[in-house]
């Protein structure tokens, strides 16, 4: 790991006076030393952006903002996840598929065996944690790395996910899930909308503007943004505050010696792992609530998106560093960027290329804004 | 010393194995209450290897041992540590990107229970840590640092002065002065005496005869994997105990030639 | 002039049939003096769609077309931009009564359900009894639709009759290979597109086996597909005449802009079999307008 | 890294005897420790299970065998690159869509441009050899981890083919290189075959058969599989007996030390992502002409067998370890799992599932095997 | 000491800061040829950050030093090594998973060319890896053995003879002996000795006063980044030189108390 020639920092012996050897006072710096820092920067980086080249196409107008607010707080319930991860020393590359494979755990059981929703939901949760137990057993077991377990998990979650769908159904897509819902609770507390009075409000007030019907473009706050935030702030507290949050950093940072000091390290990172799957199961009730289905296609690549927004957030892919609010904030810019590009208008030839080159930016500017004011080399 | 000094570990006939690796052929050691007991020998002896079985990181191939007079064996180094049996690792098991006091506090936590939830008491861990430091001769400007910043002898210190609250009953320190300037070994070694004073024994391994003779009672000598002997103080002298650990004639001339100061 | 329409498909990047359709865009453009934007789901993943849908819907556009790949998903986000007041055409997937339910102008095209099962009717005339159905893109719906549609056609069930070929051309030529070998009973074929026809039509070129099959059908046109037309080895190819999918609604909603008429009627531009018949027509513009 | 107490080995001191602490000799374990033995071990488990269950099912006739042994030597083209990458220290996402935009790099300028088929294949070599070397020079300058400049490099790279590819054909396949081509060695060097000749022998001697047009089912060894075993071959030499390789080992081992002993770790790890471009483009000339025509879609998730096969090859995630010949069985043992799924006639929906399960049996038992040998605990 | 004693290494008010940490606040320094210079200092006294800046690892924030009487300014380590300066580095720079041999030779392979291609000489770099070890006192079963097996005092063994085998004019050992058991050391002090014989300059870091008495021609302390002298041999005492390093009085009573054993 790191060795004290290459980190910043400084130390004193024996002395209580003002030491000497250090320049300026690190109050300020111990701020701007946050991990989250750069992601913050990047976060206004982006926001300038967009404002100049999107700023009249409706990406600020209320229902814009709730359009990329969704799509950000959706890749935030995984990343949060993903992020707590990779500080406790791991990756979960099955969360795509997990999420293709808890939304058929719902919807099955709801459409052909005719459960009620909340029986289906619970059952997906077991399920999936079960497999993010598995995941985090089997590291542990064989100490082989996480990329190549969960690698197979995913090659083998996506397969149980075409596989069951077209068993069931003939197609690969499991639709029906909202009549067979009407009247639970369960759809409204994933894909529900919160604070509707307010918007009303809003509405009459003027400050948002209304449909031909008479709805206000935004009807409420959506629950996936609720459950992002709600996520965010647990893993939050539990890693900055608690006992357990020391422990996936020591955990991360080096495994042998956390085992040495008494850690319990499987536990700390079996109970990472069920926490990514749980997060993914979050992330598909609320899509198979909001859509009424679930398919087969449904989380493709999702684990790469969740890591991106972890590792731009500041967390160190080598395990044992990271933020969750810096992950939130990974999750915004790529949110905001790629639905950003759709407003500004870009020929969608060219929308990966721009992603590619917002996401090099971003991590760029993150990592040169972290060294200016931490005076690294 | 105190006059309760019943025997806090014996170990008896220890063997361990690492696949065709033999780093330990049959070790026995008693430590007191009240005793530091010094573990002395060339490189590769086993030393290391028979502390790490002490405190659980490794189980023994055969044999066993007893704390304070119950036969134990640890799984795990958490079980060591329950027992009141705490190590300062050779490799001094830091987290070099987390915060002096969370590698302090590390495994065990001070925490404040709101139902089943267990929140870090942050401000009473960063309190202790910052006392503890000070006792060892070290003012940490601020015990949020982190540890990777620190010079490797003010790393020791840390991991010395944990092992120290933290140890119960005996403490084990492997190799702990071999980064240090000459001042903070002068507050190791009276740190040493202190926790005697209080009654704990202490296992202390170093290549430097003359830091063992300073504050042992007794020492044990391995060589490749076996005991050569057990001494009390009063046995032995320093010159004695540095003709052993030179091993051949040949090596103890040119130690000689080098003026003894080796 | 000057309006903005904004297209969305449920295609993922990697399907070169939508091509066309950009191509039909593309002309649109020039011929009427407007703007579109494609936008699809780089994973082809419907739920992400539904969020494109619903972002063009924010963005304000003239009007917008879609494909019903799937209505539950996108029920939400088109009736949305309905509400929002913004004129929507639906395309390609999906059938008329979705169309009207979603308050969708008309609709163009035709389900891939039936196109499927035109070719699987087809090829029951053949005198097909097993098939192999090439499916490069296995998670996605619309793929898995066109294989069952063919096998309902033929009057068997799906079963083990899908080949996950993957994309990769040695991969796909490989497997497909292997199947045919550890199943040799097997007597007709049907492939989703170029992807998986490509390195099909290599494989009955290099072993000469084609005569072993009494069916090769194949969706979609490319040259190496027109000229396995030509040589026999493919029976027919189905066309559903994607440039008119992307020509016609843009050309219908500029209409509809500018002076408010629309047609009465959902139009159907599919599906039509390409054989050695009439192959001489499209061979010259295949992947490019036809 | 690993420190002494947890890695196999001994030592002695001072004494010229046979060595009393080490219970017995290790030169058979030397043999059964290298990285490769678990692939090895790996290989001998998949034939076997599938000698039992597709036996009698032409896997192991002549075209049988063709056919796993040429996804598998196409795939041991990425693999060797990915592997010495890796054994450098870094990983290269952008393989995938690097074999795309290749291609078009090759299918665009003798389609469209006219030129002739070795100056576009050169042209793509050189093309994809800058890229290369800039995804490494902005690895070494930023100091980001390559897993996210690479990522970017994926998105910015595919975008650019499918964008490059409409601009100038207005179509995402560009096919009709075969004709071009025609009468070039070039398209020959990529995907013809050699030993026609003893293959045609072998038929008339009935060894392997004859298809119904006469020619034997077998014409002769395909050219990807003469790549295959080439780049291995040289990347093997390097790694194990030149100074190139020596300086790979310490650059992914602990770069930081290799640099303070001289090595120019700079160097060395551009000239590995240069050398998996390399392979990249290897691998996308090989296919563009053997099937006349370049995709936008081609390559897509192969970062990732690569990278299965590497590290089901014994090399480290980490860096600092691993070998060539391992990759090349772990590649081996992905394509005949892929394939060999087929031959035994297990339901296509369940493809998936299967290859997932076989996967993370083979790792294991590859785990298992290098333990037990080594007596690692 | 043989006659030539041209300066060799001569260090002008070298000063290098780390972001806000000033590490080094201008240090002067000559070692001579057929002579050990040590360097004495507390923890984070800067000895660390001195060396590496001599040998390419870090440029000087300002100042300059020249080697052999010529104005120089390392850009890497490699140009360090090419005009001879062959450092031991406190963390060692060795590559765990790699064999003795590789290690030994890692940037300086032995070649034999065919044509452009430069294959690396396997059988004459095992000789010399273990005929060099041997030199030191470590007889290796295998020199294929991958140094992450070795114990912490072998692995220093093959950094200090790697770096001894290299070092054409100066040898910089960053306490090489912290981790040695007493045998091994007498060989590194014994082996110090004979490089200053053949000509060489070495500058020898260590927290052990004796052990700097015992090779030592000139003594340079080092305090808080700052030079607190330097001393030839002939002007200071052993109990001189550790009054200096301990510093406060308090702790020097403390070493007295333990029997000036420190
Ligand atoms: N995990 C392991 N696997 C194999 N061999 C090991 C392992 N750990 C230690 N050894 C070997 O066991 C022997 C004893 O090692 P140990 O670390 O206990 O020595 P030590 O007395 O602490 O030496 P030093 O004074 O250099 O620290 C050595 O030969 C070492 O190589
Ligand atoms: N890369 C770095 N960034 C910031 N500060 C550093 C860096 N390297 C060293 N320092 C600081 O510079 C000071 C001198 O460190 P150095 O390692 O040179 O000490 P040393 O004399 O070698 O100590 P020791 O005897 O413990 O090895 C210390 O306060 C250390 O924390
Ligand atoms: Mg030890
Ligand atoms: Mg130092």
């Amino acid at each position: 790991m790191a060795d004290s020639e290459n980190m910043p920092g400084a130390m004193k012996t024996f002395r209580k006076e003002r030491d000497e050897r250090l320049m300026r006072q690190s109050s300020l710096r111990r701020i701007i030393s946050r991990p989250e820092l750069g992601a913050f920067a990047g976060v206004l980086l982006v926001f300038v952006f967009f404002g100049i080249t999107a700023g009249n196409t409706g990406m600020f107008a209320a229902d814009g903002i709730l359009n990329w607010t969704t799509v950000s707080a959706q890749l935030t319930i995984i990343a949060v996840g993903a992020a707590l991860l990779m500080v406790g020393g791991e990756f979960d590359l099955s969360v795509g598929s997990m999420i293709g494979f808890a939304g058929m755990m719902i919807s099955i059981p709801m459409v052909y065996f005719g459960w009620s929703a909340a029986a289906s939901t619970l059952f997906a949760f077991v399920g999936a944690l079960t497999v993010g137990f598995l995941n985090g057993w089997i590291v542990m077991r064989t100490r082989l790395p996480s990329f190549i377990v969960t690698l197979a998990t995913l090659y083998i979650l996506r397969g149980f996910t075409i596989a069951l769908s077209i068993l069931f159904t003939n197609r690969t897509i499991v639709s029906g899930v909202k009549e067979v819902a009407e009247g639970s609770v369960v759809p409204w507390l994933f894909s529900g909308v919160i604070g509707t009075g307010l918007f009303g409000w809003f509405a009459d007030m003027g400050t948002i503007g209304r449909l031909a019907n008479g709805e206000p473009v935004v009807r409420g706050i959506p629950m996936v943004i609720v459950w992002a935030l709600g996520l965010a702030a647990v893993a939050h507290v539990v890693l900055t505050r608690m006992r357990f949050g020391n422990w996936i950093f020591a955990a991360g940072g080096d495994a042998n010696a956390a085992r040495n000091v008494g850690v319990p390290v499987a536990m700390v990172k079996i109970s990472l792992f069920m926490f990514t799957a749980f997060c993914a199961t979050v992330y598909a009730a609320a899509q198979v609530f909001e859509f009424g289905s679930a398919a087969s296609d449904r989380g493709l690549l999702k684990e790469f998106e969740a890591i991106i927004a972890a590792v731009i957030g500041g967390c160190l892919l080598t395990g044992g560093y990271g933020s969750i609010v810096g992950a939130c904030f990974g999750a915004l810019i790529f949110g905001v960027v790629q639905m950003g590009i759709l407003f500004t208008g870009v020929p969608n030839d060219w929308f990966r290329v721009f992603l590619g080159t917002m996401l090099l930016i971003a991590v760029l500017f993150n990592n040169v804004i972290r060294r200016r004011v931490t005076g690294e080399r | 010393m105190p006059a309760d000094n019943r025997p806090l570990i014996e170990v008896h006939n220890l063997v361990k194995h690492f696949g065709p690796v033999v780093a330990l052929a049959g070790v026995s050691l008693t430590v007191r209450a009240g005793e530091v007991h010094c573990l002395l020998g060339d490189n590769g002896a086993g030393k290391s290897t028979l502390i790490k079985t002490l405190s659980g990181v490794y189980q023994p191939t055969t044999g066993d041992f007893a704390v304070d007079g119950e036969a134990v064996t640890f799984s795990s180094p958490r079980q060591a540590l329950d027992s009141g049996v705490a190590t300062v690792y050779q490799d001094l098991a830091m987290i070099p990107l987390l915060s002096i006091t969370r590698n302090f506090f590390m495994g065990r936590e001070p925490v404040r229970k709101f139902g089943p939830l267990a929140f870090m008491d942050q401000k009473f861990a960063d309190r202790v840590a910052r006392d503890e430091m000070k006792k060892i001769g070290i003012d940490i400007r601020d015990p949020q640092q982190a540890v990777g910043t620190l010079s490797g002898g003010e790393r020791q210190c840390v991991a010395i002065a944990r092992a120290v609250y933290f140890g119960a009953k005996v403490l084990i320190l492997d190799e702990p002065t071999s980064a240090l300037g000459v001042a903070q070994t002068s507050m190791v070694l009276k740190y040493v005496r202190q926790v005697r004073q209080r009654g704990l024994g202490v296992i202390f391994i170093t290549h430097n005869v003359r830091h063992a003779y300073a504050v042992g009672d007794s020492f044990t000598v391995l060589n490749r994997g076996r005991t050569m002997g057990t001494f009390r103080r009063s046995e032995i002298q320093l010159d004695e105990l540095q003709t052993m650990m030179a091993g051949d004639k040949e090596l103890q001339e040119l130690s000689d030639e080098l003026g003894g100061t080796v | 002039e000057g309006e903005r329409f904004v297209f969305v498909s449920h295609a993922p990047d990697s399907d070169s049939w939508w091509n066309t359709v950009k191509n039909g865009l593309k002309n649109a453009e020039k011929d009427l003096g407007v703007k579109v934007e494609y936008r699809n789901p780089s994973t082809g993943d419907i739920a992400e769609m539904a969020r494109i849908v619903e972002q063009a819907a924010a963005s304000n556009p003239t009007g917008i077309i879609t494909t019903v790949a799937d209505y539950g998903v996108l029920e939400a986000a088109v009736k949305g931009a309905v509400a929002k007041g913004i004129p929507v055409i639906t395309v390609n997937s999906g059938t008329a009564e979705e169309s009207k339910k979603l308050g969708a102008l008309m609709h163009i095209g035709q389900p891939e359900y039936d196109a499927g099962k035109g070719a699987g009717e087809r090829a029951k005339a053949a005198g097909v009894a097993r098939f192999l159905c090439v499916n490069e893109y296995i998670t996605n719906n619309a793929s898995v639709q066109r294989c069952q549609g063919y096998a309902d056609g033929l009057g068997v069930p799906l079963g083990d009759h899908m080949l996950d070929s993957g994309t990769d051309p040695i991969e796909a030529y490989n497997k497909v290979k292997a199947y045919l070998t550890a199943h040799p009973d097997t007597d007709g074929i049907l492939t989703l597109g170029p992807t998986s026809a490509d390195p099909t039509i290599k494989l009955l070129r290099d072993t000469g086996s084609s005569g072993n099959y009494k069916s090769f059908i194949t969706f979609d046109l490319d040259s190496g597909i027109s000229t396995a037309i030509k040589d026999g080895i493919i029976e027919s190819a189905i066309d559903q005449q994607p440039y008119l999918q992307g020509y016609l609604p843009v050309v219908l909603l500029t209409e509809y802009a500018r002076y408010g008429v629309i047609p009465a009627n959902n139009v159907n531009t599919g599906p039509g079999f390409i054989t050695k018949a009439n192959i001489g027509l499209v061979e010259r513009l295949a992947g490019e307008y036809r």
